[in-house]
């Protein structure tokens, strides 16, 4: 375990999610569940963030948004699809204005189920993108070597 | 205690001190919000893992003011507690601070620009008081130099109370904390995003980052001076003037700039000022130690030297 | 004193107990009608295909000549509504929640 | 010390400074009558070269000149040069006179014919008979005017040759080519300036003192436009009334203790006989270093071309004014006339420095600030210590040099760019990279650690906290408001939102060596900071005041050299040119449109970012703050003049 | 003439959903605020046309995750008339007591929000953390925290028993002191008032004509109240409407302050009428014919429009929610605000996108 996986900062958006899976995101960050117990902080810039957590399918509109939000992360980063609808579109995915998961947009390493996703397994999803995060950072330091 | 050493000291152990202060203000913070909030280093786990991510920037040249505002902080703290002038440890704190400021223009975004705006606005709130500060300490003592204050045998906060509370308020504005988190704050909702400091990633936040624990010891270390005689209480002094921020940090909104601006100056007027005016009326014998100037007659308009004539 | 209230709450609980869950160091707090996720008890199970058209997001298939039930979690909404329709109640809510992954795709029963 | 050849050694030593000082005197006088024949380009260039070359030499020869201190013998009699003055002393005031007549403005032709009365009187009268044994004196005080004067101002008249053909030839096609007017001032001016800080007789003095009224009055008056005229005449106005103020305080002096040198007015020892023409001569230095509540001329003199305001700021007029208020410090420290002088200054300096940061006008900024930091030299010279005067005199050197530099960079800039406009000027980093920087070692030079004018600041503070701490609140306020608005320039200045092509070609050859030359010297005057302070500003203080103890520290001069070490460092971060980061478009919320500063807004439509520095409306406004400021300052000269009743 | 022009949002930390502003300033003064939309649009109310109307009630439902359970609700209500079908007492006092505890949770999250817009992150913290008492409320009684999944079409699908009810007044009983507390700083607090009072000021004409609903409309002085008319068990549980006159974002917080007790006390006098008997009908049959249903959503009267023609699908599904009738007021209040405002005029309204663009 580094310093990375012990000072994950995130970055939250709402791609076209109901709120639901966002006001759960901000919920872990309260005194219910407090998050930053595990380092998170809540950046709220893609500049410092290392942990995207993105709600909601992709609809036309936020697809340039998510991508420029990727982008502008510095590396490494890791990308957690919260809630059904980052994962496939969910209970929306039949609605004309919705293109699908994030998958469709950017890379997502990991998907946290539920409809809304409970702040458990957000918490659970963080958990699980430190690991990924720690297996990116090795990589890129070998890539560097 | 030899100002080289102590400045060497001060170098090495206060981005230690910083950051376990700041540990503690996050911990501290988190309890008043009924939470446990991260562990005591998180600070440290923050700075070594920025120092490892990409270093992402808007503009090529923005970090090397970054690199040059830390290295003026520490330069500033050194000279501090190697026991300087104080008004030139001012001066390069105020140096630093517009590195950083333009390193913040630099990156050409509207947030930084706000940030680096709102952060020159927060200089012009606490200069005033910050300088006044130094003017009283130089009244009780004669001395601008830390070494001579820190010697001096009374308690300087027995006759400067006003200055004192005054210097208290501009160390709220100095650590960037609410009421007066105008320019970047470390709460994640702000109009601003992360303020000056949004265009800043990985390394050249994290010397930001280290920046502001060099700052924070030094600006602790200067609330000691005002208890200076009493070490003991000197350094409770300091430490209840910080846990004295945090709750403040957290009992408090954000106010505008505009108010914050007229609040800081009124402060450094009533009590700043004030204390001044009071010390100048009431103690006029300890500051005419310089006699009035020299007669006129002395004055000779033939030269300095006139044994040659 | 207006600021008095909130200093008094920032003091009270900065001297309390923090409120907060153990979770993920402790065991999560369960409430027993929390809608976590499906559980399938192959053993009753007709496959009777009831559930599967009563899905709204249509996360459930069955098929019915290789006794297969699927479901695709991260398509169910964990409404219930296939458990509360089914005949032989061979479908049940877990209280706890469906764990993250790092792939998508279909659990088969 | 008493070598036989001894006499003559300083015998000679005395021609040889007389020899200097006449030409430099001398010099440009003759060299500006020399530019009215000129009408070619060429000529005028030659001859002005040479006449700058001349006066570098001759700066140079009194700078190292051996013990530059004393009375200075004339060949001629002083009574004959005295009628010489006294007559073109006459034909400025029938000059003027006859302009106030043709503009039918009473004001202006009351004010001459006050003078010229009072004149009359007291030559014809009590005046008739002076006789001043050593009409000229040389100490170092005047020194560092001179060397100021011939360097800066020198260096402005050489980047005014190409600059004022720029002005005619592509930028001002609307404004009359009067260059061999504008030139012949421009010399004009720099001899009258060496002129009035070489006098002692307070006769002489006031003739090169309106001397220098004259050649402003022309000089913002050059483009002969309505404002031009309505600004020329404004401070025409202001500086006469001062002038009427000086010739007052001759007039009083004379007949009250029949001294017309400045010299013996300062050894005087009974100050109720000296105190009034004291305060009038202050008055007259406040009109003319544009104190409140005179500031308006000065602000108004923007109108006229970059090179005059640059030479109004930098090294002649306003500096004239607070050469002579400092010169008056020994006689009005301590009193009430002297605290109404720091008063004003400290006013000055806190509301000038406010002002600045509503504008967004370069030259108006420029403009506060020179005010600003004028008013702290009168607040210098009004608290009158030794260490305030050493502080006064020091801010004097460093802001001469830094104001020269910036006003020639926002000249340069406003040719190329069309705009004086300072968010005009985002992005110059770019489109003129060597302008940029030397603007900024300007900037720096004005306000920031370790640069000259912050030495001055610690200085001014040490000695305001010494002598009365109270006046301190002003300098602290004041401080905080100049940080404000030069930095948020040099923001400006440093931002790059929309990438842009360079400028071709940034400045001429004369220009640009005008430019390099100061931001040379404002590095200079820095590193040889201490040499300059002890060398010429140390003995002159202690020739005023008596021996002082250090006036600063070794150990912080020391800090002050390492910190200038780390500043020179910067530049050289520039080398590694941004390797090991990746560049991402700047936060705009997500919205960016790839890879530029421009984002997606309303509709979908693809918008421009825009930045524009604040200039805190709603807090400050220019018109509120000066009309205060000028109420407060005429409450306090008349609180001064009362009190300097005898 | 250049001025500063920054683009706010759709990726913003105050917002926590994506708008977009262009906003134009000068200094930090708001001169012209250029709103950008459709970042949430998904397209709801086509898929009404193709999904079946009872499934279609967790869509409904999804409308938006704040105010869930109403949407859900406004949705039966809605389709129970196309099909005349009245629920039965006890559904509709359930439903009441969800309601007004969606209200509640609603309430404390945008406090929440508020405290953070004003830089005010311990409050914001506080906020949240008696919302979690109400949370665990909601789930205890439906299994969801912010998904209830409750309301079905003909009642409800769950029953809260008597125990359960017990429990339910229990906790109210410790939470209103907690909400006393922080209540109490937001309408005392002086640095909560300097950034609230007289910001973003709705006069009440202005507040009319711009059609505001909701709690906007309540602080600009109009009684108007959406419970007053009656559905559920609105009947018999008279709502009298909450206002203030000032108008100002200060009179819009202390508004929802004391909806938060008005909702306690509705819940309390819900349970101790709660009638006994089933909590659904039996429901058969296609809608057919249109219908307007209206309900008071913690944002304030939203309206559903259906049209259906007897077969399982509706023919058209609107819904005009309450933040696309207070949007407007949002855009007059901006231009002369200052930027700091500018979180907190967005929250005052506040917003739910996701409802507004479906």
């Amino acid at each position: 375990m580094s310093a990375l996986s012990k000072s994950p900062w995130v970055i939250h958006y709402d791609a076209s999610s109901c709120n639901g899976c966002d006001i759960e995101v901000l919920a872990c960050l309260t005194p219910g569940f407090d998050v930053e117990r595990l380092g998170v902080v809540n950046t709220g810039n893609p500049k410092h963030a290392d942990i995207f957590l993105v709600t909601g399918a992709v609809n036309e509109q936020c697809r340039e948004v998510i991508r420029t939000i990727y982008d502008q992360m510095p590396e490494p980063k890791v990308v957690v699809a919260v809630g059904i609808c980052a994962a496939t579109g969910g209970i929306f995915r039949e609605c004309y204005n919705v293109a699908g998961g994030i998958d469709s947009v950017i890379p997502v390493d990991v998907y946290v189920p539920g409809c809304a996703a409970r702040p458990e397994a957000i918490i659970d999803g963080v958990v699980q993108a430190l690991g990924v995060l720690e297996k990116k950072q090795k990589e890129r330091a070998w890539v560097r070597n | 205690m030899n100002p080289w050493l102590s400045a060497l000291l001060y170098i090495l152990a206060a981005p230690v001190v910083g950051g376990l202060l700041a540990g503690c203000d996050r911990r501290l913070s988190a309890r008043m919000q009924s939470r446990p909030g991260p562990p005591l280093v998180q600070p440290f786990y923050d700075v070594l893992k920025l120092g490892r991510k990409e270093n992402v920037v808007a503009r090529r040249s923005q970090n090397h003011y970054i690199l040059f505002f830390l290295l003026l902080v520490v330069f500033t703290g050194g000279l501090f507690f190697a026991g300087a002038d104080l008004l030139l440890v001012i001066f390069a704190l105020t140096l630093a601070a517009i590195f950083f400021i333009l390193g913040a223009y630099k990156a050409s975004s509207p947030y930084s620009f706000i940030g680096a705006e709102r952060e020159l606005i927060q200089m012009m709130a606490y200069e005033p008081m910050v300088l006044l500060t130094a003017v009283g300490m130089y009244l009780v003592t004669r001395s601008f130099a830390v070494a001579d204050i820190a010697g001096h045998p009374a308690l300087l906060v027995t006759s400067l109370p006003g200055v004192f509370l005054g210097f208290l308020y501009a160390l709220e504005i100095k650590f960037r904390k609410s009421p007066f988190d105008l320019s970047s704050s470390h709460h994640a909702h702000q109009e601003l995003v992360r303020g000056i400091t949004t265009e800043f990633s990985g390394p050249a936040l994290a010397m930001i980052e280290v920046a502001h624990w060099y700052e924070n010891v030094f600006l602790l270390g200067w609330v000691y001076l005002f208890f200076a005689a009493v070490p003991w209480l000197g350094l409770l002094a300091a430490l209840l003037a910080f846990v004295a921020v945090i709750l403040v940090d957290n009992v408090f909104a954000r106010l505008k700039w505009q108010t914050a601006l007229k609040g800081a100056w009124l402060v450094t007027l009533v009590f700043g000022f004030g204390n001044i005016l009071a010390l100048a009326l009431f103690a006029p014998e300890k500051h005419q130690a310089r006699p009035a100037p020299v007669a006129v007659a002395v004055a000779d308009p033939s030269g300095e030297k006139p044994a040659e004539h | 004193m207006a600021y008095l209230e909130m200093i008094q709450l920032a003091l009270r609980s900065a001297v309390s107990k923090p409120v907060t869950s153990r979770y993920p160091f402790g065991p999560r707090r369960v409430l027993p009608r929390s809608r976590g996720r499906v559980e399938f008890a192959k053993e009753s199970c007709l496959y009777c295909n009831v559930c599967a058209k009563r899905c709204p997001t249509d996360a459930l298939m069955v098929n019915r000549k290789e006794k297969q039930w699927i479901i695709d979690r991260f398509r169910c909404i964990t409404c219930g509504a296939c458990v509360e329709i089914c005949p032989k109640k061979s479908l049940t809510m877990a209280a706890d929640h469906q764990q993250p992954a790092s792939q998508r795709g279909t659990e088969t029963y | 010390m008493r070598r036989p050849l001894g006499g003559r050694c300083i015998e000679s030593k005395g021609q040889r400074l007389l020899n200097i000082i006449l030409a430099l005197i001398l010099v440009p006088l003759a060299a500006g009558a020399g530019m009215l024949f000129f009408r070619n380009v060429i000529g005028r260039r030659i001859l002005a070269i040479a006449a700058l070359l001349a006066v570098a030499g001759l700066c140079g020869a009194l700078a190292w000149a051996p013990a530059p201190n004393g009375a200075v013998t004339l060949p001629a009699s002083p009574h004959a040069i005295s009628l010489v003055l006294l007559l073109a002393g006459s034909a400025i005031s029938v000059y003027l006179f006859i302009v106030g007549w043709r503009r039918r403005d009473p004001l202006l032709v009351l004010l001459v014919l006050a003078q010229a009365g009072l004149t009359t009187w007291f030559e014809l009268g009590p005046g008739a008979h002076a006789v001043a044994a050593q009409p000229l004196y040389v100490d170092r005080l005047a020194v560092i005017m001179a060397l100021i004067n011939g360097l800066v101002g020198g260096g402005i008249c050489l980047y005014a040759l190409g600059y004022m053909r720029e002005y005619h030839e592509t930028a001002h096609r609307d404004v009359p080519d009067r260059r061999p007017l504008f030139f012949a001032l421009l010399f004009g001016f720099l001899g009258a300036m060496f002129g009035l800080v070489f006098a002692n007789h307070l006769g002489w003095l006031l003739f090169f003192w309106e001397l220098t009224t004259l050649c402003s009055f022309l000089l913002i008056g050059y483009t002969q436009s309505e404002e031009a005229r309505r600004n020329a005449r404004l401070a025409l106005v202001m500086n006469l009334s001062g002038g009427l103020a000086f010739a007052a305080a001759v007039a009083w002096l004379y007949r009250e203790t029949g001294v017309i040198e400045l010299q013996a007015m300062l050894a005087v020892t009974d100050r109720a006989f000296v105190l009034l023409p004291a305060a009038l001569l202050c008055f007259a230095g406040i009109t003319k270093s544009a104190q409140l509540p005179f500031s308006s001329w000065l602000l108004g003199a923007m109108v006229a071309p970059t090179p005059v305001s640059a030479l109004l700021h930098s090294s002649t007029m306003v500096k004239a004014g607070v050469y002579l208020v400092l010169r008056m410090a020994p006689l009005i420290a301590g009193t009430g006339v002297g605290l109404m002088v720091a008063l004003v200054g400290a006013v000055t300096f806190v509301v000038a420095s406010f002002a600045a940061i509503t504008r967004r006008d370069a030259k108006r900024v420029l403009a506060w600030s020179t005010v600003a930091n004028l008013g702290l030299i009168v607040l210098c010279g009004g608290i009158g210590t030794a260490e305030a005067v050493w502080a006064g005199v020091l801010l004097i050197v460093f802001h001469a040099v830094a104001k020269g530099l910036l006003f020639l960079c926002v000249g340069v800039v406003e040719h190329k760019l069309h705009s004086r406009d300072i968010e005009a000027m985002a992005g110059l980093v770019q489109r003129m990279p060597r302008v940029a920087v030397l603007m900024q070692v300007g900037m720096a030079g004005m306000f920031l650690a370790p640069f000259g004018m912050l030495i001055s600041k610690w200085a001014v503070l040490k000695a305001v906290v010494d002598a009365s701490p109270v006046l301190s609140v002003f300098i602290v306020f004041g401080s905080a408001a100049t940080l404000f608005f030069w930095v948020k320039w040099m923001g400006k200045l440093v931002e790059v939102v929309t990438p842009a092509e360079p400028v071709a070609r940034e400045a001429d050859l004369g220009e640009a060596v005008a430019l390099y030359g100061l931001g040379l010297a404002t590095f200079l005057a820095c590193l040889l900071f201490p040499l300059i302070s002890s060398r010429l500003i140390v003995p002159y203080v202690a020739g005023v005041f008596g021996p002082t103890g250090a006036l600063m520290g070794q150990g912080n001069v020391i800090i002050m050299v390492v910190m200038m070490a780390l500043v020179l460092l910067f530049p050289v971060a520039f080398l590694d040119r941004g390797r090991g980061v990746r560049t991402a478009g700047a936060y705009l919320g997500g919205a960016n449109v790839a890879g530029s500063m421009q984002f997606r807004g309303l509709a979908g439509t693809v918008q421009d970012v825009a930045i524009e520095n604040y200039y805190l409306r709603g807090v400050l406004s220019e018109d509120w703050l000066a009309s205060r400021g000028v109420m407060t300052a005429t409450v306090l000269l008349a609180v001064m003049f009362i009190l300097a009743r005898p | 003439m250049a001025t500063t022009v920054i683009p706010f949002g759709p990726q913003h930390p105050v917002l926590p959903e994506p708008v977009h502003l262009d906003l134009v300033v000068e200094d930090e003064r708001v001169l012209e605020a250029r709103p950008s939309i459709g970042f949430v649009h998904r397209g709801l109310e086509k898929l009404a046309e193709t999904k079946d109307f009872v499934e279609f009630t967790y869509v409904a439902e999804r409308i938006c995750g704040i105010c869930s359970f109403i949407h859900a609700q406004t949705y039966c209500q809605a389709i129970e008339s196309l099909l005349h079908v009245a629920v039965p007492p006890r559904a509709a006092y359930l439903r009441t007591i969800w309601g007004e505890l969606s209200r509640i949770h609603s309430h404390l999250l945008w406090l929440g929000l508020m405290a953070d817009a004003m830089g005010f992150e311990s409050l914001f913290m506080h906020s949240w953390r008696v919302r979690e008492k109400v949370l665990d409320l909601i789930e205890a009684t439906t299994g969801g925290r912010v998904i209830f999944g409750s309301c079905k079409i003909g009642g409800v699908r769950r029953d809260i028993d008597a125990e359960a009810g017990a429990s339910i007044l229990r906790e109210l009983e410790g939470m209103e002191a907690d909400l006393h507390r922080i209540t109490k700083v937001f309408l005392d607090d002086s640095s909560v008032k300097s950034r609230l009072c007289g910001v973003g000021v709705l006069t009440t004409a202005q507040a009319r004509d711009l059609g505001c609903v909701g709690p906007t409309l309540r602080a600009s002085g109009v009684a108007q109240d959406t419970r007053q008319e009656g559905y559920a068990a609105f009947g018999d549980i008279r709502v009298e409407p909450v206002t203030r006159t000032a108008g100002d974002s200060y009179a819009r917080c202390a508004v929802r302050c004391e909806e938060l007790f008005q909702s306690v006390d509705i819940i309390r006098r819900a349970f101790a009428r709660l009638p006994g008997g089933p909590v659904e009908v039996k429901v058969t049959g296609n809608p057919s014919g249109e219908v307007i249903a209206r309900t008071e959503q913690p944002r304030g009267e939203v309206i559903y429009h259906l049209k259906a023609t007897g077969t399982k699908f509706l023919q058209r599904f609107r819904v005009r929610t309450p933040t696309f009738a207070n949007l407007p007021a949002l855009l007059s209040v901006l231009p002369g605000c200052e930027l700091a405002d500018v979180p907190v005029l967005i929250l005052t309204i506040d917003p739910c996108i996701s409802c507004t663009e479906r």
